[in-house]
C-alpha cells in the first residue's frame, strides 16, 4: 500500500501488452482460474506486477482478481488485498475451524498451593508476608498464574510504610473449593485433628508453647482477618 | 542370434567400432542392476515380446557374454556366475527331451518361469516411469503455499482441591513451628550425649583404643551426624582428660586419636 | 489407507450425531464454507475424521466435500481426495505458472524408484520379494531414503517364517502422485489381468534370485488393499 507501487499503472500496462500482443491472452475465465492457482499456491501475497510477469503475455491479471475476489465472496475463502499484493485467506467466521482447542488439567504446582492457601488463610496479606510465612521468596509467575486463574486479586493497600498491594482470595476461589467463605477454612487445630498436620510431639515446652501460641494467635486473627 | 554376434563377436576380423560397442557394453557391466537386469536388456536384442522371448536364446547370449567379460579379464560379481551356471543347466534341460522319469520341473518350466520374472520387472520399469511422469505434488500442481494450520491452542487449567490447599497450608505451618527444634536435633550429637555415654564406658577401655569406636551405635555412616558425633565424642575426651580420667594420644597430624582411662584413677 | 479408517463410519456416526443432536447442525452451504475453509489453510491433506472433530456437532463433511469437490471443478484450484483424507490442490494444467515455487526434489536413483514401483504395485512386500523381483538385493539406502520421504512405511509384518517386516507406500506417496487411493494406480489393473502382481513360486527348488521368502498370505492380502 504504502510502498507507493500503482498497480493500476502495471493493469494499465499489462492492457497495453494485451492490446499490442501478437498472440491472443487466455479467455478471462482461464486467466481468473490462473490468479486463482498463484495466490493459492503462494506462500507470500502476490503483486499484480508479479502476476503478470507469471502470467501469460496479454493476461489481465488486475480483471482475473476481480473476477477471483467476486466469486469467493460469501465463501469459506476470501480473496484480499494486502498493501499492494494480494492473498486468499480463509473467511474470519471460519477462524474457529483453524483452532484446536485443547485442554490440559495441571496439578497447581506445590509453590502455588502453598502460596494459595497463605493468601486464603491470611488474607489479605502482602507479598512479604507470604515471602516471610513460606520462608522464600515467592515468584511473579506464581502470583501472576493465580491471578490470571482468578483465583486470586488484589486486595486493599496495607497502611504501612510503602503501602504495599495485599492479596485477597475470590469467589471463583471460593467456588472451587465448594466454600461459602474463606472462614471456612479449617483452623490448625482442624487440620492437626485431621491428621493434616504431621503431630509430631514438639521437643520441649517451648516450641510447643510457641506452636499453640501462634495457633491461637491464627484463631484469633481469623475473623478479623475474614470477617464480613 | 546375429545380433547376439554383432555384441559378442568371438570369432573373425573384428571392426574398431564393434570393438569399441562391445568393451562399452561389457564396461557398462556396473550399470547393470545384476543378473536379471542384464538379461532383460539382452532380451531387447530379440525384438519380440516377452512373452514370445526365447530363453534358450537368451541363456546362449548371457553365457556367451559371461565368456567375453572374461577374456576381457572383467572379473564378475558372484551373482552373474550364479546365473550363468544355471543358464548353462537350463540350456542343456531345453536342449534335451523332456525325461518324465527325472525329479524336479521342466526345462520349459523353468523357462517359463524365467520369462515370467523377465515381464514382471520389464512391468515394474515401466510403471515406475508412469508413475514417475505423473503429474505430482509440487512440480506439477501444488499444495496450498501459506498453510495456515490448525493453531493448537492449548488451554492448561490448573487444579487443585481443598485437601491440597489444607495439606500446602499445614506443611508450612509444620515447618515454622516445630521443625526447626526437631529436624536440627535429628543430626546433631551434642557433647552432653557424648560425655553422658563416655562415662558409661570408661570402665572397659585398658587399653588404647580409637576415639571414633565411642561414637554411638548409627552415628557412623552419614556424614552428617559422623561429623557432630565426632565433634561430640572429640570434646568429650578432652572434658574427660581434663578431670584426669582419661589420656588421649595422637602419633601424628590426622592420625587416629587414642583414648584409654588412667589406672591411677582406679583405685 | 490401510491404516483400517472407514470413513463412511465416520460419515454414518456424524449422520448419526446430525439426528440425534440436540442443536439443529449448520446449514449445508454453511458446512460447505467450512469445510473449504479447513481444506484451504492446511497444506496436508485432513482426514474426514479430523473435520468431523473440527467442525460443529452433527455436522456431515462428506456431503459437504461433495458439494465442495463440484464447486471447484474445472477451477485453478482442485478438491482432491488423498487416501482416506482430502485436500486442495492447483490443477496440473497450471504447473507452468508455479516455476517459482517449484522445489527441486532430491533425484531419486533408479533403484529406488524401481523399489518405489514394486512396494506400490505389490504391497504389502517383503525386501525379500523386492529383491526377486528385481533380482539384485536392495541396498539399504535405498529403502531408507524412501521411508524418509515417507513414501513408504512399514505395514504388518508377514505371518510367514521370521515375521519378516513390509513395506506399504503412504498417503504422503498417494499426494505426491496425485493419486486418490493404491487401486488408482495406472495400469494396475492390467498388470492384474496379465497374472504380473502374482507370486508366482519358481518351480523346484533353484529358486532364482534371493526370493526364497514365499508368501501363501499375499495374494489374500492384496484384494483388502486393490480390491475394488
Amino acid at each position: 500500500m504504502n510502498d507507493g507501487v500503482d498497480y493500476s499503472s502495471v493493469a494499465a500496462e499489462a492492457k497495453e501488452q494485451a492490446r499490442d500482443s501478437l498472440f491472443d491472452a487466455p479467455p478471462m475465465a482461464e486467466q481468473e482460474r490462473m490468479v486463482e492457482a498463484v495466490l493459492f499456491a503462494s506462500a507470500e501475497p502476490v503483486t499484480v506486477r508479479d502476476l503478470v510477469s507469471r502470467m501469460p503475455h496479454g493476461c489481465n491479471p488486475v480483471e482475473a482478481l476481480e473476477y477471483l475476489r467476486k466469486r469467493y465472496e460469501g465463501r469459506g475463502v476470501r480473496v484480499v488485498q494486502v498493501g499492494d499484493a494480494w492473498a486468499m485467506r480463509t473467511a474470519p467466521d471460519l477462524g474457529f475451524l483453524m483452532q484446536k482447542e485443547t485442554v490440559e488439567t495441571r496439578k497447581l504446582s506445590r509453590a502455588a498451593i502453598e502460596t494459595l492457601a497463605i493468601i486464603a488463610y491470611h488474607q489479605p496479606v502482602t507479598r512479604a508476608e507470604i515471602e516471610e510465612i513460606r520462608g522464600v521468596s515467592v515468584s511473579r509467575g506464581t502470583i501472576d498464574q493465580l491471578l490470571e486463574m482468578e483465583w486470586i486479586r488484589l486486595g486493599r493497600r496495607k497502611m504501612t510504610p510503602g503501602r504495599p498491594v495485599t492479596f485477597v482470595v475470590t469467589p471463583v476461589f471460593l467456588d472451587h473449593f465448594g466454600l461459602e467463605s474463606a472462614r471456612d477454612l479449617p483452623g490448625l487445630k482442624e487440620l492437626r485433628a485431621a491428621g493434616l498436620l504431621e503431630n509430631r510431639p514438639p521437643p520441649g515446652a517451648m516450641a510447643l508453647g510457641q506452636g499453640e501460641e501462634r495457633e491461637d494467635h491464627h484463631d484469633e486473627e481469623q475473623p478479623e482477618l475474614f470477617g464480613d | 542370434m546375429a545380433d547376439s554376434d554383432t555384441l559378442f563377436p568371438n570369432e573373425g576380423p573384428v571392426s574398431v567400432a564393434e570393438r569399441l560397442e562391445a568393451e562399452a557394453l561389457v564396461v557398462d557391466v556396473e550399470g547393470y542392476e545384476g543378473p536379471l537386469d542384464l538379461l532383460l536388456t539382452l532380451s531387447r536384442t530379440q525384438k519380440v515380446d516377452l512373452r514370445q522371448i526365447s530363453v534358450y536364446e537368451l541363456a546362449r547370449q548371457y553365457l556367451s557374454f559371461v565368456e567375453k567379460a572374461k577374456e576381457l579379464r572383467i572379473e564378475l560379481a558372484a551373482d552373474y556366475l550364479v546365473m550363468a551356471a544355471w543358464l548353462a543347466f537350463l540350456k542343456s534341460r531345453l536342449l534335451l527331451p523332456p525325461d518324465t522319469s527325472e525329479e524336479g520341473p521342466s526345462g520349459e518350466e523353468l523357462a517359463a518361469h524365467l520369462a515370467f520374472q523377465l515381464e514382471r520387472l520389464q512391468a515394474m520399469r515401466d510403471m515406475a516411469a508412469r508413475l514417475m511422469g505423473r503429474d505430482r505434488l509440487g512440480r506439477d500442481f501444488f499444495a496450498r503455499g501459506q498453510s495456515e494450520d490448525m493453531q493448537r491452542i492449548k488451554t492448561v487449567t490448573y487444579t487443585a482441591n481443598l485437601l491440597d490447599l489444607m495439606q500446602g497450608y499445614a506443611r508450612i505451618r509444620t515447618k515454622d513451628d516445630f521443625r526447626p527444634f526437631v529436624m536440627d536435633r535429628d543430626s546433631v550429637y551434642t557433647m552432653e550425649e557424648a560425655l553422658e555415654r563416655m562415662r558409661g564406658l570408661l570402665g572397659f577401655t585398658g587399653s588404647w583404643t580409637d576415639m571414633l569406636s565411642y561414637l554411638p551405635d548409627g552415628w557412623h555412616s552419614d556424614p552428617v551426624k559422623r561429623r557432630s558425633a565426632t565433634a561430640a565424642t572429640f570434646a568429650a575426651s578432652l572434658q574427660l582428660v581434663k578431670e584426669g580420667k582419661m589420656e588421649i594420644r595422637q602419633s601424628e597430624s590426622f592420625a587416629p586419636i587414642q583414648l584409654r582411662n588412667r589406672p591411677e584413677e582406679q583405685e
